[in-house]
């Protein structure tokens, strides 16, 4: 049981991981699903800087008389990944915001709608089943 | 010297502490927007810089006391500020505070608290 | 109350001042509990920005006393930078309320399921 | 609406697992520059969402085996803080052992950032500035004041508002140099103070309209700006490399290799973050620009 109270910073991770990936999939709302990969994201970031803990380990901060540093590493990871994670969440919203200017809405199910009726106006050919899936 | 500080540091943060809870108690329970605004914002007002005194009391000279003293003068400048722009715009968004529709006497409204 | 506090030992003074920090401590998280109560269940969405711009500035409070407390590393910048962004953030989501309740009474409101 | 606190939270979360660099750019990151740029999407997409058409049970199914089989993975992986944890095992010894001394700073987390793994934070850099072209592509930035300077009608009546947005940008904009330039010693550094500086002009974009803020930052600037930014980090390599060194050696800028890591630390965080500055800002206003066209 000892061993096992020692994984729970993974069993937060997994939670949240999981609640993210369940807005991605469970959502119509583009903007929602993107919020749940955000969520999914600092999930990762978690896993990554609880790995990089050490017990009784100090910021990794050089200072006189200090040995036990926590690992610097996936700070370093995680520091470039928040930056960047902020950057393609904007590309990502920078879609959304095209595709509700080209749909006049941001549900998936109503925009999947709209392009399969788009596919059968444009082409009444027996193909439509085949272009609707590309 | 110490003792005084020490005592008047468990004060300041005891008091701070106090209003802090007194805050959150008055965001929970109060029954409109403008009352919580008005608890929220004025506790926030007096009890960070409280508890902000009387972690300084409790630290060795450095530059880390002039840093507790930018956070006090940050939030004493934009804590008042955000609860005032909240309130200026929930009233321009058509929210209204519950005393104004009658005596002065809210009514129980329990769709509203 | 002289007599009092010179009976009390330089040691002792200091124990009731650890003590009082954690229980500043505590008075934070409990406050932080009942703001974020009202986020949920928050009515309005004012009431909503209102808690969370509470949460923030509690926030700065427990980073600044728990790192203390605690010993961290530089807690102060970031509670520093904490105060500062906390309020960017709230007027961002003040603005952004502002500008879209127009949209929602010329029809967005139906849509609120 | 919750995500703010949520990354709060996070960050206190950090705070607690020592990443202090980490808990800072989650702070300067999640709770401002996330919070506005969602919302101005949010603005532009509208605000209610659909009911969603289909069942949630079946999501609800996926994630619960998901979770259970990460679960059960877990079960095998090191526990929280263990010091013989394979992460701890390969090179982190040496960026803690001899970190201070190669690179001459105490901040470990800056030292391997920008001098070990400067490799990696250039491939960053060049994400990020990536992607800042990629909204630009797709949103475009509206040039120029659509409103005449002075007289914006976002904000006009919020008088105490606009006052202290006043007195506080000067004390972030310092704060941010003191964060770009403290990076080696403290917790800090490109990254971040660039977040910092474009949440500055977030704010007084946010206070006083757009107008006024692209007169004090044209938006023409911002890709130019980014691109020098880059172009200063991948200076620095070519620097080296022509003095005979490998790609970002910052050993050869100086006679003391030492003193050359910390010179070359430097200008790349210089670098990094006058990119991550206007990248983000270009972003901001490309969103929030779309708000008075659409």
């Amino acid at each position: 049981m000892i061993e096992l109270t020692g994984l729970f910073n993974y069993w937060i991770v997994v939670f949240l991981m999981m609640a993210g990936f369940y807005v991605v999939i469970a959502r119509d709302n583009l903007v929602k699903k993107l919020v749940g990969l955000a969520l999914f994201q600092s999930s990762v970031f978690l896993l990554y800087i609880s790995m990089g803990k050490v017990a009784d380990g100090n910021a990794p901060i050089y200072e006189p008389g200090i040995t036990a540093y926590s690992n610097p590493l996936p700070h370093v990871l995680i520091l470039t990944a928040i930056v960047v994670g902020v950057a393609t969440t904007a590309v990502g919203l920078a879609l959304v915001v095209r595709i509700q200017e080209a749909y006049g809405t941001v549900e998936e199910g109503e925009i999947h709608r709209q392009d399969v009726a788009d596919d059968d106006a444009e082409r009444p050919a027996p193909t439509t089943e085949g272009d609707a899936e590309a | 010297m110490s003792l005084v500080l020490d005592l008047l540091s468990g004060l300041f943060l005891l008091l701070g502490g106090f209003l802090s809870i007194t805050g959150g108690v008055g965001l929970i329970r109060l029954p409109d927007f403008f009352s919580r605004v008005h608890a929220s914002g004025l506790n926030e007002t007096l009890a960070t810089p409280l508890l902000l005194i009387g972690l300084m009391l409790q630290m060795d000279w450095s530059l880390d006391l002039l840093k507790v003293l930018f956070i006090i003068a940050l939030v004493l400048a934009t804590s008042p500020t955000a609860a005032h722009a909240m309130a200026k715009a929930a009233l321009h968004g058509g929210l209204r505070p519950r005393a104004a529709d009658d005596t002065g006497r809210p009514e129980d409204d329990p769709s509203k608290a | 109350m002289s007599c009092a506090k010179a009976r009390w030992s330089g040691a002792s003074a200091v124990w009731a001042s650890d003590h009082m920090l954690t229980a500043a401590i505590l008075a934070v998280l409990l406050t932080m509990m009942m703001a974020l109560a009202r986020a949920v269940i928050g009515p309005t969405e004012y009431d909503r920005m209102l808690a969370a711009n509470s949460f923030g500035t509690k926030t700065v409070l427990l980073i600044a006393l728990g790192g203390h407390a605690l010993g961290w590393h530089s807690h102060l910048d970031i509670a520093l930078l904490y105060a500062m962004v906390n309020f960017v953030g709230s007027i961002a989501v003040m603005r952004f309320f502002e500008y879209s309740r127009p949209q929602d009474e010329t029809g967005e409101t139906e849509r609120n399921a | 609406m919750l995500f703010g606190i949520f990354s709060l939270m996070t960050a206190a979360l950090f705070m607690d697992l020592d990443a202090v660099d980490v808990a800072f750019t989650e702070a300067a990151v999640g709770a401002g520059v996330t919070t506005v740029l969602m919302l101005s999407c949010l603005h532009l997409t509208g605000r209610w969402e659909h009911q969603p058409s289909h069942n949630p049970l079946l999501p609800l199914i996926v994630v619960t085996v998901t979770g259970a089989a990460l679960i059960y993975g877990t079960l095998d992986a090191p526990s929280l803080g263990d010091p013989g944890a394979p992460v701890h095992q390969h090179v982190a010894p040496r960026y803690i052992q001899q970190g201070p001394a190669e690179v001459g700073m105490p901040n470990m987390v800056t030292a391997v950032l920008a001098s070990y793994r400067g490799y990696d934070t250039f491939g960053e850099t060049f994400v990020i500035f990536t992607a800042g072209i990629a909204v630009l592509m797709l949103l475009g930035i509206r040039e120029g004041p659509e409103s005449v300077p002075g007289h914006t009608t976002v904000g006009a009546q919020q008088i105490i508002l606009r006052v202290v947005v006043k007195l506080l940008i000067p004390l972030i904009l310092l704060y941010g140099l003191y964060v770009q330039f403290h990076g080696d010693f403290g917790a800090g550094g490109g990254f971040q103070a660039g977040v910092i500086f474009a949440t500055a002009f977030v704010l007084y974009d946010l206070a006083f309209g757009e107008g006024d803020t692209q007169r004090v930052v044209p938006a023409s600037w911002l890709p130019r700006l980014g691109a020098l930014g880059v172009l200063v980090y991948g200076g620095v390599g070519l620097a080296s490399l022509l003095a005979g060194k490998p790609f970002l050696d910052y050993s050869a800028l100086a006679n003391d290799p030492v003193a050359g890591q910390h010179l070359g630390v430097l200008i790349v965080e210089l670098g990094v973050g006058i990119t991550v500055f206007s990248i983000i800002l270009a972003i901001f206003y490309a969103l929030s620009g779309r708000r008075h066209g659409a």
